[in-house]
């Protein structure tokens, strides 16, 4: 586990988020605009989806993989209510701000996913395709879930028409709609499909993961300096231990699902990932009322460089050991 | 001035990208024939500062709505978009202009 | 207020980035100092409703031209900016201001 | 030929226009940055430009090439006049805006170019480099053209002043110029030249065409949405049945000529495609009077689709079946 | 109007951006609670003409701070501001609003 | 010499260069985003960074390399007090203004040494990866030189707390910071590490600067047009021949150490180059009394073409014949 925590430490994926932060610690002015960022997380989105549906139409359908988009389903489910239960016990938190912290641990971090698969490569370990489609599948759940959660606090306000539009950003928001499209795409058109324009979404992937990391560092520690003073300790620490609750959980379905370790290890990074893309969008929409600065700081301040930096070194491992 | 000109008010509204759509929504509903939006790079207010180049989606971005609309209109549009920056985050102001055109407004 | 400012008019213009450089020539002919040229995301007016990410090239997209000037100057530039509104896409709308730096503008 | 449309109808290309216009319908949050759009276009033609530029310097010059610019210019030209007719016999449209829709058909849509030579090669079939200039060739006088047709309607009126400034949206505007600027760049630098930047021009080109393509559906999507309803049956069939007649005389020039099955698929294209984004800004500038909801629908809502979908693997029937 | 709205400023910095930080150190120090920062795409002024595409860096490019503030600090923040458009290169102008709430100001 | 010029002058890189000068001169709309340049240039500093770094990772450190860096600090902060002599001895400018355009020409500029990489590369000439940390290091002397020699004329004025701002503005803008870490992580990274990234920073590299000088070329051109008549002559001349009197110096260094040609030559461009972005950036924070059109028209209007068309091929004949 050792050699790939360090592997992992030194690659230039993770160094580069470490010289965002650094950057952005001493107050340079380095900044990537936001037009290239929104850019490159689509084409993550479009790349990774494209490879996953490709493989898939490899491999074909299985039953494991309906077992799977299944489990990906309830652990998006069902995590908020966990998290939300922790966080109304242990922090001060209101209803609502913890229904909107729940919903992001519950939901998934693609950069988060995509630095697993990466980290897999270096291991040498392979994966399902279809786990991809389990990343997509498991963005929305935990959206509706935390609105639930929120709404005996909330009961007369929101939504007034605003239905169609919250909908709307919990099922085709931009992340989803990408992940999806190329992923069916990708398995339609298969390898043929994919020789065509891998020049463009298999070889420079890594490379502009790096540069999109950079960009993550300088925000993540952004909100670091501006939120980490307005957590409490609870708080702040739900953001280190939830991503080992969520791990627990998906190392247990990949388990009952009898998933290989390269997929297990990925359910395990969806489960332990928190969203910092999708969710606080569709909650600023649904749910104004919560405090972005609370679920922004917890999920990319402390969640994502966690994971990226300790976790996914120890859920690949995990899934090693359990499978 | 021996040009013709026309009281109008020139609303501006600063409000968070994600709620632009209800901004829009009041706009309509009171029958504003225009608006224009503009992107901002930065800002402060009550709810902390932000800067565009590092947030991520909409969610702490602010745009400005500008509508020049008849002062019979003022009224209403205020009203129902204070509900909106109440509820999410943003500001609303008017100033006093001329245009030449009155029909168009 | 004991500060000394200066009565100017603040002309904003809302124009489809294709005919800016004729709104720039009046703004040139009738000597006007400074200007400064503001992009703007989406919008509503009679030709209907555009957006800067779903339009081509600057076919519709509109700019914000804001011009602060001297009164003196504000009938000829309002006429001279009417006159391309009407034929292209756009408005004008005129608001009072108070600067400091009298000589700047 | 059925085999052609099938293959392209299933090409990642395709199926991203697709995925675009879907996203647009469900109101997915789903865009591209502008300056990333505008720089893909660029891109585009820079990469076409010098391909085709390296071409002919590898094949040298002869008097077919002459021949076939002769015609693309002639083709440009006439084209609106046929165009023009047509819309002023059977739709109720304007001088103006009938002149103005015109323009569009003369000229050229890059971008179906670009996914013509595509479809050419999955199909096999060799095209001669010198019809990247053929397309520049044809970029401007269908706006020349427009503007003398609309004069007449319109005597008084526009110019006073402005010609200078027309003159370079027509001759100079961004699309001729990196057009002709990188194919006489490759012409220069030849074999070599191209050696040194193809893993930036070459290997990305189709899936960078990929992402410019979902942007494209984007935007013909709300084209579509909002312009859909304000054209009227004539109009609309006009976006239809244009192209064969640009087609046809693509096709009987290519047979005059000569050209290869190859080339004359692309002569072909071009005769039938139409611009929508060279052309609408020029004539914003000259032809202000024209309705741009008009000419913008037309060509990119419906005719844009149309050629990507169904006229391209026609096209390239046609030329097989000519030559 | 039966409306209850209330009368503030609305100031208007046109700046270079790389002087940006020291308007908004003006309006820390005066209590100013809130701005926002728009981005421009070109202009012109005494200094000449700028356009945002052909310049590099925050060298030439200009940004243009919007605060609405109260009247009492209005002459504190023009005196301020003033000093660094005459030192950096921007212009300060100034027009009469009104807002709803008050206290958001 | 001929040779190297004439191969030089028809690289894809320096035709598009030319491109983008006509194109502004004809006045046509073409144009590059600034999201996109920004992005570009930090795309190259990221490159060019981490392959130095891995270079040197595999050289390992050397006397040598300590001699050039401390040299090029010393070219740096010298080369602005020679400058600002022959400024106040030839020319009207004011202290100021002196003192700022000498600072430009004792930094250096990112671009042109890149460019002299690859005009080595054509060349067949190797340098030493550690070349890359001098250029990093040249960045900033030259910039508190120049507020030293400013600081007599001006006493009184600037700094009243501004001193933390400029000292992050020197030592950790965009360009010194990302080309650092760049390099460090490639350090630290080596081979394997540029082996997962290269597909992004060393395939498409050339075809980027191509796109990128494009920009130049607009930028450089609408420089000229409109600062040119405001330049007396003697300082229009400055920048013909103050980089000769900086390739003179880096010449006389490179033979001092003893360094190879290729490492010869980048010294000598280096200290023959100007920088028009970090150095722009932070003298109108630290000197807003200097004139921008002084100091942006001679370096990059004048002195960045002559170093790229002339200067370049000249430096490296220089540095065969020295070595
Ligand atoms: N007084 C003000 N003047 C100008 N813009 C403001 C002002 N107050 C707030 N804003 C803008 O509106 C956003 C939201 O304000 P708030 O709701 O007060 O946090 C801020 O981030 C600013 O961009
Ligand atoms: N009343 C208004 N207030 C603010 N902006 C307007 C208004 N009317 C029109 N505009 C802007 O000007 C553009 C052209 O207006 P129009 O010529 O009415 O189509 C619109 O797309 C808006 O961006
Ligand atoms: N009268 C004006 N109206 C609007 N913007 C102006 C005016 N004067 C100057 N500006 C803007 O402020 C910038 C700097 O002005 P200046 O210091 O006069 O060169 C210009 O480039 C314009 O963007
Ligand atoms: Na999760
Ligand atoms: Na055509
Ligand atoms: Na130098």
């Amino acid at each position: 586990m050792l050699e790939i925590a360090q592997q992992n430490l030194i690659s230039p994926m993770v160094l580069f988020f470490a010289l965002g932060l650094f950057a952005s610690f001493v107050r340079s002015d380095l900044s990537i605009p936001e037009a290239i960022a929104k850019t490159m997380a689509l084409y993550l989105m479009m790349a990774i989806g494209f490879k996953g549906g490709v493989e898939l139409s490899g491999s074909g359908l299985s039953a494991t993989l309906f077992a799977v988009l299944i489990a990906g389903a309830v652990l998006s489910a069902l995590l908020p209510v966990i998290g939300f239960g922790l966080l109304r016990a242990t922090s001060g938190l209101s209803r609502v701000d913890a229904a909107a912290v729940a919903a992001h641990y519950g939901s998934i971090s693609i950069v988060t996913f995509v630095a697993a698969t990466q980290a897999l490569a270096t291991a040498g370990l392979e994966y399902d395709g279809y786990m991809i489609a389990v990343a997509a599948v498991m963005e929305s759940p935990a959206i509706m879930m935390a609105l639930l959660l929120a709404k005996r606090a909330n009961e007369a306000s929101p939504t007034d028409g605003q239905g169609t539009h919250i909908g709307r950003e919990i099922f085709f928001n931009s992340s989803v709609l990408m992940l999806t499209g190329a992923f069916l795409i990708g398995y339609i058109t298969g390898k043929p499909g994919l020789e065509t324009i891998a020049p463009f979404i298999v070889d420079p992937f890594r490379g502009v993961l790096c540069l999109f990391l950079l960009d993550m560092g300088l925000i993540a520690a952004r909100g670091l300096r501006s939120g980490l003073g307005k957590l409490s300790m609870p708080v702040l620490l739900y953001g280190l231990y939830m991503p080992l609750v969520g791990a627990g959980a998906g190392a247990g379905a990949a388990m009952l699902i009898g998933l290989s370790a390269g997929s297990a290890a990925l359910l395990i990074t969806l489960s332990a990932s928190a969203s910092y893309i999708a969710v606080p969008a569709a909650l600023r929409l649904a749910l104004p009322e919560a405090t972005p600065s609370i679920y922004l700081t917890l999920s990319l301040g402390i969640t994502f460089p966690f994971n990226l930096a300790i976790g996914i070194p120890l859920y690949i491992w995990l899934a090693e050991v359990l499978t | 001035m021996t040009l013709k000109t026309h009281e109008k008010k020139r609303i501006e509204i600063m409000i968070e990208a994600a709620a632009l759509h209800r901004i829009i929504e009041v706009l309509d509903r009171f029958g504003v024939t225009g608006y224009t939006v503009l992107p901002a790079l930065a800002g402060r207010g009550m709810s902390g500062d932000w800067q565009r180049d590092d947030a991520f989606g909409d969610t702490a971005r602010i745009v400005s709505v500008v509508c020049i609309t008849d002062p019979s209109k003022e009224e209403d549009v205020l009203l129902a978009t204070k509900d909106i920056v109440e509820r999410y985050i943003g500001i609303v102001s008017v100033c006093d202009v001329k245009v030449l055109r009155s029909e168009h407004f």
